[in-house]
């Protein structure tokens, strides 16, 4: 595609805008015009076209590495463009930092939360404008008032004190976006925002983004969850292959046709669930506790059997897996594995008795963000490799392309690094390296976190396939149409504890949200 | 740019039911310090208890405050870089090059007033760290390489320039060499000195923007390039900052030792880094605070000077130092965990 | 530094190799940089061209890698004062066997031709214990400050300054050795411990100019200044305004110039076959005059300067 | 283990191949920092042949390739420990505990052999002190290893006190410093050879190598890959004590002397090696090859500057610069190739 092409396309093609309000002679807030980016050898994008107006909400789709970070890290001036033109309100504008797009009033909410460990929650939304006080020091009290009402808005009131490091993924995400919000820009991109949220949180956000669009900020959305896309934004975004495909109002077009555009297939978005004959016991967890994080939780995994942990964000349920896998300890009870007794903190001898983990966090927890794909995927399998105590980057090699393959990680070569690939094809290495084990009992966490709609239902067939060959799955998910489409039985935590199992027949979303967030007896905060 | 938020509320706010008991456990929690001051009264009552004058004696005193203020003003350098998860190995033979610089000026400038040895003193401190700084910062190599490698250029330059030279009691003016013995209201002139500087470095690291970004950029290097902090220019005020801080301990050496050849400074790199550990600074960059790395140095310095009136045979000090030093760090590990599983405890049956 | 710009000079016949290196303990310590700009002074009197290398640290064998380039440099003659008595050996045997002469200063070793040593053991020793006994009347407790636990020189003077105490002043009590590891904050720190764990002390005996002037500023600036006594070994340029202001009443050195300036003399003799080390050999060291080689092949410069208010001010080294 | 039920369902895909590398070898090669090393190692013994007097002589080789020996055992194991992201600064002092040991030992009348067994053992046990504080206490390693450091070199010099043992048995103080044959090449140097292939193998070929690796990328991941991390760096920590124990029964014969400041400041060597090989401070970066070109070059440099008649002053300006250097011309480059700006189609 020409670049005059694709011009004419971005501007002159149906750009339908919802506000009437907007002349569509006016300036559009932010445009990009064929935008290019490669890295190395790799072009991540091509050809990136898209016209951000006030008053709306933009989406932008795409497969797994169609380059939508990419466009994001341009726009937030994390990488500057090889070409094309970059207008902010008609002007164009280059950005050399990150500080720079901010000074423009750009404000990015990037794929990966990228929080400051170390630093309280409110801090880690006002660093570098923290109030001062009269005596120029930083109001502590303001600032935490601040951050309270600012979560408590996004419906997850924190603790602004806590440290960043405490928060699960989830939490991260909502300081995430407190922290644009607060930012008060006119441009707000969001990368996946909701990817790691589950339902009441999204409903929240999406309200927050409603509310900065109609006072006439333009928001940028990245989703790959087609029913958010759908009810929240105004016009759609496709990219295909790092290249502009179309822009649409969402009025005028349905979840096939974009993803049709996406793909250039159709794709079957129904979850593949294959009903299977369930076998013995190959998990069994009894009365498992660990202080503050859960007490008290038992339950069991057959072969062949999906279970699915289900819950609000922060219920524990990953902890729970963790205890599990044996990377965290606990405080009492036993985890048998075909009635073998494992131990905490014996991540080891959890692999050694067939369990694989894919950890929800993939940039601290599943992958060496500076290794290969090669070394990612055959970590976990390294001492099978070894021939005789022998382990060669040859035999890894092969056994990577053997599981990237299957898995279709879409990547330059072995040796390019995690860092490198998009978020979805993160994922799949992470995929890879836990099936290259091999498990009898699969242990999943957001198993779909960030990846596209193909690849999801890719993702579903594989575990669901792989669940009627005999394998056992606990599968933790913040989707519900995931856990209800996936799941032979559902465990629902609250606050640490199971509150309810519901089979498959038995399970709606309804009961399911109802066991989850079914308030305790009010008790009095003591203090 | 405003700070106010600017957040709608487009369903009603639900009652922040923040957990606020919280507020006072985490405090607990953190407060290393309390065991290092323990620590320090410990070990000072002890030591006086088992030879008053240690304590109870106008040099007794007086040493006690000041000898260790060398440590703690380097040390406290050593920990502002450390929190932007960088070190700086170079601060000993920085120190020896003020050393012997602010000497030699007394020498070759006849009447030069004892404030303007000192700025320049920390001038050049502050110019070595710079040239740190910009090298990290620039070359986006890891400062261990960089200072190392500072380390032994600055010592290679020291002993070239000293030679067979050294700095003669005679070269310094009479109201220099009394600046060590100088008190006020009975409080030695170089511990007052000392207090406002890790005040003052204190309270730029927690209550002004630019030092909460030292701690944002040594807790993770990656977010701050995301968030558009300017990494650069932190790095490079810190390793200003410690080479200042340099600068100033060598011209207190001076004053407190009344002498100086090219080895002044060997070593000082790890003890300041045991300094800074042993009052709570994350090695890993990120946080501590630095007043109470500077606790851990007056520890460190402390029982450098204990260990001999306790009667400790000579031979073996240093082994005590080691141990100590062991001891102190695992204590503060041991407190540590004991807290944290105490404020988990209470945070389940709340 | 090592050009060999001067011309043989006429006296020992042009074939001779005057080239002459100094190898100190370290580079920076001033003791050597006076006794190697002696040697400088001497080598260059006679025509030889002189050199100093060094480590900058004091390990055992840090000059071992000096000894050996100067071996291959084929220098005429090594002047050392050796970090440790044996590390070096091995190093100085392939120097010998490559004809280079060895002498060593200040601190001996157990393979070298001569050693020239400050003053007798024995004299040091008897200088500090008179001054010592003479300045706390005879009678009291009395401290060590020593350099290193492993500075052999001084070592030999501790054992001999014991036999010298228990013999002539039996009086005196030696309560403590510390050591000052040759380092301003490690003296004052042994100075002070020394001071605060005996209560009862009456005088410090520091053969280590470190030490000396570091007890010397710690007791200046103490309480104790005037009731506890100080003697030793040590410069002075650095302890006179301690002379002065009462702190110390006497101590001793020997010039280290001189130190310097006859162990390259006793290089050129060496280098000249005047003399191979035997006893009663006997050569002349410039302006120093004529020297005769002692037992075991050792040198002595001459007794040492005693210094107090009277004469202080006509030295400056 | 092929045809399990994991592999049959997983689809063999659409027969993607992937490329093994994204650069031809050659450029793999090139671009090493091994490789420049080598390079810079070359250079500078070629230039120091031509313009260095007395330099091209076996001799230069032989008492080089000795004074480096010690630094090049210690080298081994530090370098699997900062691969790991830990470090140890421990290890000169422990080399001087074992030469304490086996001085006293022999001192006291026992065999060589058993001195020296007791020598090697004081250092396993010290290394095992290390790791225990490092992964069971959970401390970070640098301020152990700080506080070690002090600990055991007080050991030594206190055992020690004023002595010095210098009476081994001339066979074996000359066995320390034999050559081969009529070679320039130490007999110690070939079998610390041997024990570098052993280092190597077990760093770059085995499971336990990958293992630490990973924990030096992310000691989380590494933990949820079943990468034991504690049980992993202790057995490091170990084998550092192990050979530090062994570096300190050799440098006791090589210099005929155990006396307490043996190894003092070795740590700072051994650190300044490993970084010029090119291992990150941080962990999981850097090959044992690297990390002992890096040493033998900073010896060379020595060398040929002692011999230029620089002294160390001088020396210590040109390890620094050259350190400096080394990391600096890297990130240079990388900077250039970064530094283009964009190209806008339209005038702005
Ligand atoms: N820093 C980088 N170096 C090399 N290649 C990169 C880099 N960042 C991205 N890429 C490549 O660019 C392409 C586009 O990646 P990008 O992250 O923009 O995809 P995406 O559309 O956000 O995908 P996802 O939905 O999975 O997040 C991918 O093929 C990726 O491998
Ligand atoms: N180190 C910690 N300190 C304090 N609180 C913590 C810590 N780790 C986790 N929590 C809290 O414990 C609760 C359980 O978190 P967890 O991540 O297990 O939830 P989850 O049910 O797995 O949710 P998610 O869907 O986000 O994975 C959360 O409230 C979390 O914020
Ligand atoms: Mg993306
Ligand atoms: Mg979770």
């Amino acid at each position: 595609m020409s670049t005059e092409d694709s011009v004419t396309h971005a501007t002159a093609g149906p750009a339908v805008r919802t506000e009437p309000a907007a002349s569509p002679s006016a300036t559009s807030l932010l445009e990009l015009r064929s935008v290019t980016k490669r890295f190395g050898a790799v072009s991540a994008l091509s050809d990136g076209n898209l016209r951000l107006e006030r008053h709306s909400i933009h989406a932008v789709v795409g497969e797994n590495g169609a380059g939508k970070s990419t466009l994001v890290k341009i726009i937030g001036g994390l990488h500057t463009r090889d070409s094309g033109d970059f207008l902010l309100d008609g002007e164009p504008v280059d950005f050399r930092t990150t500080a720079d797009a901010k000074a423009a009033g750009i404000a990015v909410i990037y794929q990966e939360p990228t929080l400051f460990p170390d630093l309280s929650v409110a801090e880690n939304i006002f660093i570098g404008r923290q109030p001062y006080t009269r005596f120029g020091q930083i109001d502590r009290a303001k600032m935490n008032r601040d951050t309270r009402e600012l979560t408590a808005r996004l419906g997850v009131p924190l603790d602004p004190q806590r440290q960043a490091l405490s928060l699960s993924i989830a939490d991260q995400q909502i300081v995430e976006i407190a922290k644009s919000v607060s930012l008060d820009a006119q441009v707000i991109v969001m990368d996946e925002p909701t990817a790691a949220l589950s339902g009441l949180e999204v409903d929240r956000l999406m309200g927050i983004a409603r509310h900065l669009r109609d006072e006439g900020k333009g928001v940028i959305f990245i989703s790959h969850r087609f029913d958010e896309v759908f009810s929240l934004c105004d016009t759609i975004t496709v990219m295909r292959d790092g290249a502009y495909v179309s822009t649409n109002a969402v009025a005028d077009v349905d979840v096939d046709e974009i993803i049709r555009q996406m793909v250039g297939r159709n794709v079957d978005q129904l979850f593949p669930k294959i009903e299977t004959e369930v076998g013995d016991v190959v998990l069994q967890v009894e009365g498992l506790s660990s202080l503050g994080l859960f007490s008290d939780v038992s339950f069991d995994v057959r072969a062949g059997e999906i279970v699915c942990l289900a819950g609000l964000v922060g219920a524990g349920r990953s902890e729970i897996a963790r205890a599990v896998f044996g990377v965290d300890p606990y405080d009492s009870g036993t985890v048998r594995v075909g009635g073998v007794e494992l131990h905490a903190h014996n991540s080891a001898e959890a692999m050694r008795a067939g369990i694989g983990f894919v950890p929800e966090d993939r940039r601290r927890q599943g992958l060496a963000m500076t290794a290969g794909v090669a070394s990612n995927i055959t970590l976990a399998i390294r001492e099978r490799l070894a021939e005789a105590g022998f382990l060669s980057t040859r035999v890894e090699n092969r056994a990577a392309q053997d599981w990237a393959a299957r898995l279709q990680v879409k990547t330059h070569s072995l040796d390019t690094q995690a860092t490198m690939l998009s978020g979805g094809n993160q994922q799949k290495v992470v995929l890879a390296k836990w099936l290259a084990t091999e498990p009898k009992l699969l242990i999943i966490d957001e198993p779909t976190r960030g990846i596209d709609v193909g690849t999801k239902s890719e993702v579903h067939r594989l575990i669901s396939e792989l669940a009627g060959r005999g394998l056992a799955v606990l599968m933790i998910s913040s989707e519900l149409p995931e856990v209800l489409g996936m799941a032979d039985r559902i465990l629902v935590v609250r606050e640490g504890r199971l509150t309810a199992e519901l089979s498959r027949d038995e399970a709606t979303a309804e009961n399911v949200m109802l066991a989850a967030t079914q308030a305790p007896a009010p008790k009095e905060p003591d203090a | 740019m405003t700070t106010t938020t600017t957040a709608p509320t487009p369903t009603p706010a639900p009652p922040a039911a923040v957990k606020a008991q919280q507020h006072w456990l985490e405090r607990v929690v953190r407060a290393r310090e309390l065991g290092l001051a323990l620590l320090i009264v410990a070990l000072v009552a002890g030591t006086s208890a088992v030879n008053r004058p240690f304590l109870f004696s106008s040099d007794g005193w007086r040493s006690l405050l000041t000898l260790p203020t060398i440590l703690i003003v380097v040390a406290v350098g050593q920990a502002a870089v450390i929190i932007t998860r960088n070190i700086d190995l170079s601060v000993g033979s920085t120190m020896g090059l003020c050393t012997y610089f602010a000497g030699n000026l007394f020498h070759q400038v006849s009447g030069i007033p004892t404030v303007v040895v000192v700025i320049l003193s920390i001038a050049l401190g502050a110019a070595i760290g710079l040239v740190n700084g910009l090298l990290v910062a620039l070359l986006k190599v890891p400062s261990l390489v960089i200072t190392l490698g500072m380390l032994y250029a600055i010592r290679g330059v020291d002993v070239l320039w000293v030679g067979g030279n050294f700095i003669r009691p005679e070269w310094l003016p009479d109201s220099f060499q009394k600046l060590s013995t100088a008190e006020l209201f009975g409080i030695p002139y170089l511990f007052i000195l000392t207090v406002p500087v890790v005040l003052v470095v204190s309270w730029y690291l927690r209550n002004r923007r630019g030092g909460r970004e030292f701690y944002a950029l040594g807790s993770d290097p990656d977010a701050a390039v995301l968030y558009g902090l300017d990494t650069r220019k932190i790095t490079v005020k810190a390793f200003v900052l410690s080479g200042a801080l340099a600068g100033l301990a060598g011209t207190m050496y001076l004053a407190i030792y009344v002498s100086g050849d090219s080895q002044v400074g060997t070593n000082l790199e790890f003890e300041t880094v045991a300094a800074a550990v042993v009052g709570g600074i994350a090695i890993t960059g990120g946080s501590g605070a630095v007043w109470v790395a500077a606790l851990g140095a007056f520890l460190l310095g402390t029982i450098n000077s204990a260990l001999p009136v306790l009667g400790i045979p000579s031979l073996w000090q240093q082994a005590f130092v080691g141990a100590f030093i062991l001891g102190a760090i695992a204590l503060d590990r041991a407190l540590f965990v004991t807290r944290a599983r105490r404020a988990r405890a209470l945070r389940s049956h709340a | 530094s090592t050009s060999s710009s001067s011309s043989g000079s006429t006296k020992g016949g042009s074939d001779h190799n005057y080239k002459v290196a100094f190898v100190p303990k370290s580079l920076g310590n001033k003791y050597f940089q006076a006794s190697d700009a002696g040697g400088k002074d001497a080598v260059e009197g006679f025509g030889g061209s002189y050199q100093e290398v060094g480590p900058t640290a004091t390990g055992a064998n840090a000059q071992v890698p000096f000894i050996q380039t100067l071996t291959q440099q084929k220098v005429g003659a090594i002047v050392t004062a050796a970090n440790d008595p044996q590390a070096a050996c091995s190093a100085l045997k392939q120097a010998q066997q490559q004809k280079i002469k060895v002498v060593t200063f200040d601190s001996d070793t157990n393979c070298r031709d001569v050693f020239v040593n400050q003053v007798s053991s024995e004299g040091i020793a008897k200088t500090l214990v008179d001054l010592m006994g003479e300045a706390i009347g005879g009678t009291g407790e009395i401290g060590v400050i020593d350099g290193g636990p492993n500075a052999t020189n001084q070592n030999e003077w501790l054992a001999l300054m014991k036999k010298d105490l228990a013999a002539k002043y039996p009086n005196i009590k030696l309560v403590d050795v510390v050591y000052g590891n040759d380092d301003d904050q490690d003296s004052l720190n042994a100075a002070k411990g020394l001071v605060q764990a005996h209560p009862n002390l009456k005088g410090i005996i520091s053969p280590d100019s470190v030490g000396i002037k570091n007890a010397a500023l710690y007791l200046s600036q103490s309480q104790y200044k005037g009731k506890i006594a100080l003697t030793g070994l040590g410069l002075p340029s650095e302890l006179r305004q301690y002379v002065k202001d009462g702190t110390i009443t006497k101590f001793a050195l020997w010039d280290p110039t001189n130190l310097g300036y006859l162990a390259a003399y006793a290089a050129k003799a060496l280098i000249d076959g005047d003399i191979t080390g035997k006893e009663g050999d006997t050569f002349t060291a410039g302006k120093l005059g004529k020297y005769t080689v002692g037992k075991d092949g050792v040198i002595i410069l001459g007794d040492p300067t005693v210094f107090d208010k009277s004469n202080i001010d006509k030295y400056n080294f | 283990m092929t045809s399990t039920a994991t592999a049959a369902v997983v689809p063999p895909s659409t027969g993607v191949r992937y490329q093994n590398h994204a650069a031809p070898l050659w450029r793999r090669l090139l671009f090493r920092s091994e490789t420049i090393l080598l390079a810079a190692l070359v250079v500078v013994i070629l230039v120091s042949s031509a313009f260095v007097p007395n330099f091209a002589e076996p001799f230069t080789y032989s008492s080089m390739l000795l004074n480096i020996a010690p630094i090049l055992l210690l080298v081994l194991p530090v370098t699997l420990i900062v691969v790991t992201g830990e470090i140890d600064l421990s290890v000169g002092s422990v080399l001087g505990l074992s030469s304490a040991v086996f001085g006293l030992a022999t001192q006291a009348g026992l065999p060589v052999g058993v001195g020296a067994t007791l020598g090697v053992l004081a250092g396993t046990a010290v290394g095992l002190l290390n790791g225990v504080l490092v992964t069971v206490v959970g401390l970070p390693s640098i301020a152990v290893t700080i506080g070690t450091l002090s600990l055991f070199r007080g050991v030594a010099v206190g055992m020690l006190g004023t002595t010095s043992i210098t009476t081994f048995s001339p066979s074996l103080t000359d066995a320390a410093n034999a050559l081969v044959g009529s070679s320039p090449i130490p007999v110690a140097v070939v079998g610390i050879g041997i024990l570098a292939v052993l280092f190597g193998y077990l760093l770059h070929f085995t499971p336990f190598g990958r293992g630490l690796y990973a924990i030096g990328l992310s000691p989380e991941m590494a933990s949820f890959s079943g990468v034991r991390s504690n049980r992993s760096k202790c057995v490091l920590f170990v084998m550092s004590g192990f050979v530090a124990g062994l570096a300190g029964i050799y440098y006791t014969l090589q210099y005929d002397n155990a006396i307490g400041s043996n190894g003092y400041g070795m740590e700072l060597q051994v650190v300044t090696g490993i970084i010029l090989g090119g291992v990150s401070f941080w962990g999981g970066r850097g090959t044992l090859v690297g990390a002992l070109i890096g040493s033998v070059l900073i010896g060379v440099l020595a060398k040929a500057l002692q011999l230029g008649g620089i002294g160390s002053d001088g020396t210590n300006v040109v390890t620094g610069v050259v350190l400096i250097l080394s990391v600096g011309i890297g990130s240079l480059a990388r900077i250039r190739t970064r530094r283009r700006r964009p190209k806008t189609s339209e005038a702005a």
